[in-house]
C-alpha cells in the first residue's frame, strides 16, 4: 500500500501543477490558481519526507536537519515575501529564483559528488543541472541587485567575446566530465565557478528596463535544471514541474519581448550596440514615458471601481465614440462605474464632445462638468484620456509661461492611474508639451483612438 | 383616363396631388394627365418638369372640362366643387365625419368622391394610406417649428461658457405623427417624454429612446382596428394628472392625439397652459380635428401668460415637396387599385373602395 | 534506445506542448505573476534537496544538503507568497 | 460697482445682458444690479426672477443714472448712446470694424466701451468669448431656420410610399457657427458638405462626419490667430469653382464666412443663384457683414426664381434664453477679469483690456 | 542508424498529431491542420512497413498483402469520401469511425489468439481492445444507418435493465478472460459477439438529432481502442493517436451536449422517458425549426462573401442598432459585403428603421429599398434578419387568406442561408405564423437581438 | 510499480491534459469537422493491424489481418478526405 501512495501523491502534484499554471493565466483564476499548485507542492514535499524510499528500500536519514531546513527556510522566505514593496516585487522574484537555481547546482555537485558520472544521460544530467542552476543563480543575483539600483549596466569591449569564450569552455568542461573523459569533484567545483562568472558576465550588460525578460529566461533556466534533477531521481514531479516551467517560461520570456515589439535575441544582445537601451520606456525631454498595452489598459479598467473617460479632439477625429459607448457598455456590465469628464473647450466647437457622444448613445446622466467631477479623480481609480490634451496639461495651473496658463483643466493627474489614449507625443490645439505624460501614474495606449478602443472592448470581453 | 391635377385653393395649401414622378407611373399605365399650369409650383415642380414626362399642361378650365379623374389634395372649398362637372370622380382628402357640409355639397354635385383619408388601415392598404405619409412628414415638421419658436436650443451643451441644458419635451399621442415627432426631437437632442393611451405604445416609444409616461390603468384600454375603442373619462382624468409634472416642466409640447377621425380630445386645459413654464411653446397638430389644447387656434400662433401656442393643423403642407411626393405616390397606388385605363371601378364589394367611396350617385355614402 | 528513454522523450515533448499550449493566451500584467508562479513551481527542485540530504552521511554533504533544502525552501515559499500577493489585485469587488 | 442692465432696443434683440443666474454671482462677487423692468422678458427671464438673486428692479432712467457701468448685447442704437451719461462704461458688441460711426458717437458721447466681440481668441480668454458662445447657438439656429424654410424633411426616410431622399446642404466656413451648423443637420439626417478656406478645418469637418470640398492649393492659406491671413483671388476663385457642384444640387446652404471682423467674403453670386436647385433655401449667416451670397438681405426673407434667401445676421437672438444665459456668464467672467468691487480696471498692460476697450476718455482706440 | 529511423518518425508522427488537432480548433488553421496529421500518418504507416522489426529483429512479412490491403482501403475510402453528399457527411464519419473500431477489434481478437493474456495489463489492454472496438464498430454502423434514415428508433420496455445486464456480462467475460481465469479463443469470439450486440442495443433507442453526440463518443471510444493496440504493441503514434483523440472526443462531447443546453447522460440515457426526443431541433406546426448558436453564425457570416441584414421592429426593441452597425463593420473588416435591405414598413412608423441607423452612423449608401435589394437575394450567402418578422413572411405572396396577402416582401427565403434573430416563435405586429422560419435554409437564434448581436460580434471577433 | 509503467501513467494522464486544453474553445461549426479530423487520427490503428499482419502466419490470421488492414486504411482515408471536404467552405474567398 504505502509503496504506492508516493507514486500517486506524485501524480497530484503534478498535475495540481499543470492545473495551477493554467490557472495562473486568467485574472479570474490566478489567485486560486498559485493556491492549488502551491498545495500540490506540499503534498510533494511531505510525502517524499514521509515515503521516500531508495532503490534499497531504505527511508530518508536526518529528518529533525530536513525539517530545520525547512523551516529556517520557511520563516525567511515568507519574511521576505510578505515584507517587500510591491514596486519590488521582480527583483523579489529573481532572488528566489536565483535559491531554486542554487539548490538545483547543490544537488548535481553532490551527485556527482558521491557517484560521479555513471552514464552519459547520467552525466549529462548532472553537469546540465549543475551549469544550468549555477548560471540562473548567478545571474538572478546580478538581476536582483541591478534591479535594486545598486549597481549600473557594466559593459566593455570585447564582452561577447569573453563571454562567448567563457560559455564555450564551461560547456567542453560540463560534456567532458559527463563523459568521464575527465573526472574529479575539484573540476567540478572549478566547473562551477566557471558557470557562476558566465551568469554574471551575462547579465552585467543588460539594461534595467530588460530585466524582467532575463529573469524570466532564468525562470525557465532554473525549471530546466530542476528537470535535469527529476532525471537524476528519476522523479517524475521534479521532472514534471521544471519541464512545464521551462517551456511555458520560455514561451513567456517570448511574449513579453514581442509586447515590447522586440525579439528575444534584441533583448540579450541588443545591449552591445549604441542604441541598446531602447525598449518599453522612453526617455522624454521631462522624463520616462511608459506605454502600457490594450490588454493591460483592459485589465486595469476591468479591476477599477471607477473609470472616469476624458473625451478630447482626439475621439472626433477618430471618430471613435460608438466603440468609446461600447467600452462604457462593457465595464459597467463588470460592475464599474462609468462617467465621462467633459471639458468645456475639449474639441474644436463649443458642444462637439456632447454632439459626439449623443450620436454614441450616451446618457446625458453619464457626461459631468469640470467642476462637479475634479473633486472626484483622487478617488478614481483609472482614468482613460480618449484624445485629448491640452484640457487635462497640469501647465495650466502651474507654469504662467504657458498659452493656456489660466484655464481650468481636469485635474485627472490625482487619479490612481491615467491611461492616455493618442496617436503620437505630439501636441495639441496649443502646441505645448503635456507634462502628464510623464508622470509615474499616466500610461500611454498609442494609436489611433478607434483602433485601440476597439482592441479594449475586445480585451475586455475575454476578461 | 385622363386624370387632371388642379392649383389648391385651399388657404396655406402647397401641395401637389401628382408630382411628374407619378405623372409618369400613371402614363405608363395607360392613363393620360393634364395639369393646370403652376400647379406644382409652390410644391418645387415647375410646369417643365411635368410636360417632360408627357403630361398636358393647359389651363384650368380646359383641365376641369377633360379630366374624368381629379386628383386633389385638400378637402375641397365651396370654389372647387362648385367647379367641378358632373359625374368626374375625385380623390381627395376629405375627413368625411368632421365634415359633413362639404360631404353634402358634393353629393349634390353629382360627383363621385374617393376620400384618401379614410382608407383602411390595415397592411395591405399601406402604401395607398395618406394619413401615414403626411402625419409622418407632419410630425417631423412640428418638432421643427417647435425648434424655430422656442428660445432654447434642444441639445445639451457644455461649453466655455457654461452648460446648456437639454430642451425638456412632452408629445400628446405616439401614433404615425407622434412617433416622428419622437424620433426628430431625439435626434436634435431633446429628453423626450409622451403620453398615449393605447398600451402598445409604450414599447413603441420606448424603441426610440423616450420616456413613456404610464397611467395607471392604461393595460384595460381596448383597441379596434388600431384605434383606441373607448376611453373611459376616468383614465383620462388619471392621464392629466400623470402627465402634469411634465407638462409644467416642459419646453416644448407637441400634441397630437386624435380619436378614429372625430373630435381631437381636450388634452391641455388653459388653466395648465397659465402654469406652464415662461417661454415654453405648444404646437398643437390637431386643431383641424379642434385642437388638443383648449388655448390653440387652427393654423396662427398665439401667446399666452409667456406660452406660444402654435396651430399646426396641416404641416405636411410645409414641407411640400416630399408630401407632394408621398401623396403622389399613395394615389397612384390608389388608382392602380381601383382603376383601369378605361375608367374607375366603384365595386363595393372592394374592401378598399367601400371605405373610401364617400360620395357617389348623388348619395353620402358615410 | 530502450522504452523507458523513449518514454521520457515523449514524456518532455508532450510537456513541452502542454507547457506552451497552457500559457496561450495571457494578458500582459499577468506576465509577472505567472513568471512568479512558475518561478514557485521549479521550486520542486527541493524535492531533489531532500533525497540527497536525506541519503547524506559525511559532514560537507549534511552542511551542503541542510544549504540546498534552505534554499529550495526559500524559492517554494518565497515564490508562493510573493506570487499570491501580487494577485491581491485582483481579488474581485464586493 | 452697481451694474446695469437695460432693454435691448435694437431691433429683432431679444437677448439680455445678464440673467438672474449671472447676476447671483456679480452680487456674490460684490456688486449690485439694477434692472430696467421688462428688461429680461423676452428673453424668458420675467423681473421675479431677479429680485429673487438680489437685483433692483426700476425705471430705465433709473438705471441709467445708477449704473457705473451698463452690460449690454447688441451694437448700440444713436438713441441708446444719447442716453448714456458721460463716464459711463458699457460692455457690450460693437464689430468696431464694422461700425465707426457708432465708436465715433461713443467716443464723443464720453463712455467707456469694452467690445465684447473684440475678445482675442485665445485659450484664456475662452470663457468670455462672445464670439464662440453666441455664434455656436447661431450655427444651430441656421439649420433649423432652413428646415423651417426647404420645402423637404432632412432624413432619408425608406416609407410605405416610396422614399424620401435626404436633403443636401452646402455649408460656407466651418468656425465656430459652421462647425455646430454641421453637426446639427447632422443630426437631423442631412447629407452635408462644406467648404472653407483654412486648411485645418479639414480633419475638423470630417471630425464632425461631413465631407470636405477640398481645393486645390488650400494647403498654401496663412492663418494668423485662428484667422485666414491672406487669400489669393485666385484661391477663391478654386473654390467657386469646386463648390459650385455642390451648390447647384443643395437643397440647402449655409454661409457663416467672415474674415477678421471685416466684410464678409461674396462666395455666392446672384448668377450662381440663378442657376440653383428650385425650392432651395440659402441662409446667409453673414448679412451683417454685408452677406456671403449678392443676393442676400439683411434680416429679411427673399425668394430669387425659386430659392429663398434668408438674412439670418442674429439668429443667436432667436434663442435669447440660452443665447442670454452665454453671454451673461461671459459678461460675468469678462467682469471677474477686469473689475473689483470698487470699479472697472483700465490697465491697457492687461492683453484682453487691451483689446476689448475699443473707446476710452474720448477716444477711439482701434 | 535506421533503428533510431522510426523512433524519429513516430515522434514526428505524434506530434503532427497533436499539432493537427491544435490546428483544427480554428477555422482559420482547420484545413492546413488536417493536411500535417495526414501527413504524419502517411510517414508514421510508411515508417512502420519499411522500418518495424520485432523484438527478435525481423522486419515484417507479407509486404505485398499489406500494400495490397491499403490500396484496397485507399481506393474504397476515397471513392466513399468524394462521392458522398455534404449532408450525408455525419454518417461518413460514423462509418469511417465503425471501420477504426472493427480494425481495433481485429488486432485485439488475433493478438489474444497468438499469445492469449501474457499479464494482467497486457490481458487488460487485449481485452479493452477488443470490447471497446467491437461496441464502437457495431454501434457506430447503427448510427450509419440511422442517419441514412433506414432505420426508426428502437425502443422497447425493459431495454435499459437489457443493455446493463448484458454490458456487465461483456465486461466480467473480458476480465476473467484477461486475468486468464477464463481462457479459450471462442470464448474470446463470444466475447466480440457480446460487445458487438451492446453495441448495437446501446444506439438503437436513441433519436436522430442526438446522433452527432453518439458518434462523438463512439470516436473517442474508438481512441481508447487504438491506445489499448498502442500498449500492445509498445507502439507511441498508437497510444499517443488514441489517448489525444479519446481525451478530445470526450470533451468534445461535452461540448456538443453543452451547445444542446443538455447533460450527456441525457442524451445517451434520456431517451428511455417520454420526452427523451427533445433535441435542439423542435418540431412546429408547419415543420422543424433549427437553431443556430452566435459562434455558428459568425462563421458563416464571416465565411460569407454578401450578407444582408434585414433590420425589423425588434432591433428597434432591443435598441440594437449599435451593435449592428459593429458587426457590420467587422464583417466588412473580414472582407464581407454588408447591406441593410429595408423594407418600407419595417418598424412602429414610416423610417423606423432610418431613424435608427442614421442614429448607429451606419451610412446611408448601405441602405437599400425592397425593389432593389429582392433581386438580389438569390446571390446572397447569408440574410441576417434581426427582429423582423411581416416583412420577410412568405404568406403575403402566397396566403390569400392572410391579413398580409399582397403586400411586397422581401425575399430573403432565396438566398443560402437565412438566419433569424428573435426572441420566441411568436407573430409580429399582424399576428399571424411566419413560415419562413421553418425552411430548410432558416435558422433561428434566439435570444433579445442586443444580446444575440454582441454576442455575434465577440465571436466574430475570435475568427 | 516499473518505471516504465509509471512513465505511461504519466504519459497518459499529460495526454488527456494536452487532448483538452488544444480543444479549448472551438467555435461548434467546427465541432463536425473537428470529431472527423480526430476520427481519422485514430485511423492509426492501422499501424498495429498492419504488424499483425506483417507477423501473420496462418491463413486465419492472414485473412484477418487483411481485413483488418483495409478497415483501418478505409478509417484513415476516409477520415482525412472527409474532414477536407468539410472543411471546404473554410477556405478564404479570393
Ligand atoms: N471647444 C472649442 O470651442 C474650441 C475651439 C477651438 C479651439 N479649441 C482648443 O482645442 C483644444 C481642445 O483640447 P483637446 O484636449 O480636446 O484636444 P487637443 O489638445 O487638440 O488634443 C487632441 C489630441 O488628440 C490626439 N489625436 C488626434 N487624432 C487622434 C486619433 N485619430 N486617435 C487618437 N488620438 C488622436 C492628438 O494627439 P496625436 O496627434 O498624438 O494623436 C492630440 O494631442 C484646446 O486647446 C481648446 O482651447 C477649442
Ligand atoms: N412602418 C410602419 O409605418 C408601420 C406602422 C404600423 C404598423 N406596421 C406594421 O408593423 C409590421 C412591421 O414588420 P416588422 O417585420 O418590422 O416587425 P414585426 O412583424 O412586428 O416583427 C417584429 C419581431 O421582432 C421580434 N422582437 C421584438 N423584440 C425583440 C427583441 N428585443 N429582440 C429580438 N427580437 C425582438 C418579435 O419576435 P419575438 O417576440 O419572438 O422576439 C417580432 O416577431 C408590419 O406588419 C407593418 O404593417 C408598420
Ligand atoms: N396597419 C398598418 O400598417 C398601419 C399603418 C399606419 C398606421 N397604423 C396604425 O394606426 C394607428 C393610428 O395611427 P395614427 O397616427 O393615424 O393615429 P391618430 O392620428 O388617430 O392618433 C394619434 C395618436 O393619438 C393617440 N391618442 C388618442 N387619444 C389620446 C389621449 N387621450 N392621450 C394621448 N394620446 C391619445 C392615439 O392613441 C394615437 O396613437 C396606429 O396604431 C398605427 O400604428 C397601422
Ligand atoms: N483659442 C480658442 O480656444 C478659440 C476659441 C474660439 C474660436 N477659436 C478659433 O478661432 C477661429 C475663428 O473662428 P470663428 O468661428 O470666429 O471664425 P469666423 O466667424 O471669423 O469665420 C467663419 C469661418 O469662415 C471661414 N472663411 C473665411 N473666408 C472663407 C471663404 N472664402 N470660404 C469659406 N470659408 C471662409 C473662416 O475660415 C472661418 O472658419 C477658428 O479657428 C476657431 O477655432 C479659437
Amino acid at each position: 500500500m504505502i509503496e504506492t501512495l508516493l507514486p500517486i501523491l506524485y501524480l497530484v502534484a503534478s498535475v495540481t501543477f499543470i492545473i495551477g499554471l493554467k490557472m495562473l493565466g486568467s485574472p479570474k483564476s490566478a489567485r486560486k490558481g498559485n493556491l492549488i499548485a502551491g498545495f500540490g507542492m506540499c503534498l510533494a514535499i511531505a510525502g517524499t519526507i514521509l515515503f521516500h524510499t531508495d532503490s534499497a528500500g531504505t527511508h530518508l536519514h536526518n529528518i529533525p536537519l530536513i525539517l530545520g531546513g525547512i523551516a529556517v527556510g520557511t520563516i525567511i522566505g515568507w519574511m521576505m515575501a510578505v515584507k517587500v514593496k510591491m514596486t519590488a516585487m521582480p527583483q523579489m522574484v529573481s532572488f528566489f529564483n536565483g535559491m531554486g537555481g542554487a539548490c538545483a547546482a547543490l544537488i548535481s555537485l553532490m551527485e556527482y559528488k558521491e557517484t560521479g558520472s555513471v552514464s552519459a544521460g547520467h552525466g549529462a544530467a548532472t553537469m546540465a543541472g549543475l551549469i544550468i542552476g549555477s548560471i540562473s543563480f548567478s545571474g538572478s543575483i546580478i538581476a536582483y541587485v541591478k534591479l535594486e539600483e545598486r549597481m549600473g549596466d557594466i559593459r566593455f569591449t570585447g564582452q561577447q567575446l569573453v563571454n562567448n569564450g567563457l560559455l564555450l569552455a564551461v560547456l567542453i568542461v560540463g560534456a567532458c566530465l559527463a563523459l568521464s573523459a575527465l573526472t574529479g569533484f575539484p573540476l567540478a567545483l572549478l566547473l562551477t565557478a566557471g558557470a557562476l562568472l558566465f551568469g554574471v558576465l551575462f547579465v552585467l550588460p543588460i539594461g534595467g528596463a530588460d530585466m524582467p525578460v532575463v529573469i524570466s529566461l532564468l525562470n525557465s533556466f532554473t525549471g530546466v535544471a530542476a528537470a535535469c534533477g527529476g532525471f537524476l531521481y528519476n522523479n517524475m514531479p521534479m521532472l514534471i514541474g521544471g519541464i512545464l516551467v521551462g517551456s511555458a517560461g520560455t514561451l513567456l520570456t517570448v511574449v513579453m519581448c514581442k509586447s515590447m515589439n522586440r525579439s528575444i535575441w534584441n533583448v540579450l544582445l541588443g545591449n552591445f550596440s549604441a542604441q541598446g537601451a531602447a525598449s518599453g520606456a522612453t526617455e522624454g525631454a521631462t522624463g520616462t514615458v511608459r506605454e502600457v498595452s490594450a490588454t493591460d489598459a483592459a485589465v486595469l479598467m476591468a479591476y477599477a471601481k471607477t473609470v472616469v473617460i476624458v473625451p478630447g479632439y482626439g475621439l472626433a477625429v477618430a471618430q471613435a465614440q460608438h466603440a468609446c459607448h461600447q467600452l462604457e457598455n462593457e465595464l459597467e456590465e463588470k460592475g464599474v462605474t462609468v462617467k465621462y469628464a467633459v471639458h468645456p473647450v475639449a474639441g474644436r466647437m463649443p458642444g462637439h464632445m456632447n454632439v459626439l457622444l449623443a450620436e454614441a448613445d450616451v446618457s446625458y446622466d453619464k457626461l459631468v462638468e469640470m467642476e462637479e467631477i475634479n473633486p472626484e479623480f483622487p478617488t478614481t481609480d483609472v482614468v482613460l484620456v480618449v484624445g485629448a490634451n491640452d484640457v487635462v496639461n497640469p501647465a495650466a495651473k502651474t507654469d504662467t509661461a504657458s498659452p493656456i496658463y489660466g484655464m481650468p483643466i481636469l485635474d485627472v493627474e490625482l487619479a490612481k492611474q491615467v491611461i492616455v489614449m493618442k496617436r503620437s507625443m505630439k501636441a495639441g490645439y496649443a502646441g505645448i508639451e503635456n507634462e502628464l505624460f510623464y508622470r509615474p501614474n499616466t500610461s500611454m495606449l498609442f494609436g489611433d483612438a478607434k483602433t485601440s478602443m476597439s482592441a479594449l472592448v475586445a480585451e475586455i470581453k475575454l476578461i | 383616363m385622363t386624370i387632371g391635377i388642379l392649383l389648391e385653393m385651399a388657404q396655406g395649401e402647397r401641395r401637389v396631388a401628382l408630382v411628374p414622378a407619378s405623372c409618369a407611373s400613371l402614363i405608363k399605365a395607360g392613363h393620360s394627365i393634364i395639369i393646370q399650369s403652376g400647379a406644382g409650383a409652390e410644391a418645387g415642380f415647375p410646369d417643365d418638369a411635368y410636360v417632360q414626362v408627357g403630361a398636358q399642361v393647359a389651363a384650368r378650365a380646359e383641365v376641369l372640362a377633360q379630366a374624368a379623374c381629379i386628383a386633389h389634395v385638400a378637402v375641397p372649398t365651396t370654389a372647387e366643387i362648385g367647379e367641378y362637372p358632373k359625374g368626374t370622380s375625385v380623390i381627395t382628402l376629405v375627413y368625411p365625419k368632421r365634415n359633413p357640409d362639404t360631404l353634402a355639397a358634393l353629393a349634390q354635385a353629382g360627383v363621385s368622391v374617393f376620400a384618401m383619408d379614410a382608407m383602411p388601415r390595415t397592411t395591405r392598404a399601406q402604401n395607398m394610406d395618406v394619413l401615414s405619409s403626411q402625419n409622418n412628414l407632419a410630425g417631423y415638421k412640428a418638432v421643427v417649428v417647435g425648434a424655430n419658436a422656442v428660445g432654447r436650443i434642444f441639445p445639451l451643451m457644455m461649453t466655455a461658457a457654461g452648460t446648456v441644458t437639454p430642451v425638456k419635451m412632452l408629445i400628446y399621442g405616439a401614433g404615425v405623427a407622434g412617433l416622428q415627432a419622437i424620433a426628430t426631437a431625439k435626434r436634435l437632442g431633446a429628453r423626450v417624454e409622451v403620453t398615449d393611451i393605447r398600451p402598445e405604445t409604450k414599447e413603441q416609444v420606448e424603441s426610440l429612446g423616450a420616456k413613456f409616461i404610464w397611467v395607471e390603468g392604461l393595460e384595460n384600454v381596448r383597441i379596434e382596428g388600431g384605434y383606441v375603442a373607448g376611453v373611459t373619462d376616468e383614465i383620462l382624468q388619471k392621464q392629466k394628472e400623470a402627465v402634469e409634472k411634465s407638462l409644467f416642466a416642459a419646453d416644448v409640447v407637441i400634441t397630437t392625439a386624435l380619436v378614429a377621425g372625430g373630435k381631437a380630445p381636450t388634452l391641455i386645459t388653459a388653466e395648465q397652459v397659465s402654469k406652464m413654464k415662461f417661454g415654453s411653446v405648444i404646437v398643437d397638430m390637431a386643431t383641424d380635428a379642434g385642437g388638443n389644447c383648449e388655448s390653440s387656434q387652427h393654423d396662427t400662433q398665439v401667446t399666452v401668460g409667456g406660452v406660444t401656442i402654435i396651430g399646426g393643423g396641416n404641416l405636411a403642407a410645409t414641407v411640400p415637396t416630399h408630401a407632394s411626393e408621398l401623396y403622389g405616390k399613395n394615389v397612384v397606388n390608389f388608382l392602380a387599385h381601383i382603376a383601369k385605363p378605361d375608367g374607375i371601378s366603384f365595386d363595393t364589394e372592394d374592401e378598399i373602395i367601400k371605405a373610401t367611396l364617400v360620395v357617389h350617385n348623388g348619395e353620402v355614402k358615410v | 534506445m530502450d522504452a523507458s528513454t523513449l518514454q521520457l522523450i515523449y514524456l518532455i515533448v508532450l510537456m513541452a506542448f502542454l507547457g506552451v499550449e497552457l500559457i496561450g493566451h495571457v494578458p500582459s500584467v499577468l506576465h509577472t505573476p505567472l513568471m512568479s508562479g512558475a518561478n514557485a513551481i521549479h521550486g520542486v527542485v527541493i524535492i531533489g534537496s531532500i533525497i540527497v540530504m536525506g541519503h547524506a552521511t559525511d559532514t560537507a554533504s549534511i552542511i551542503l544538503g541542510f544549504a540546498a533544502v534552505v534554499l529550495g525552501t526559500l524559492n517554494v515559499v518565497g515564490g508562493f507568497v510573493v506570487t499570491n500577493r501580487m494577485l491581491e489585485m485582483f481579488r474581485k469587488k464586493q
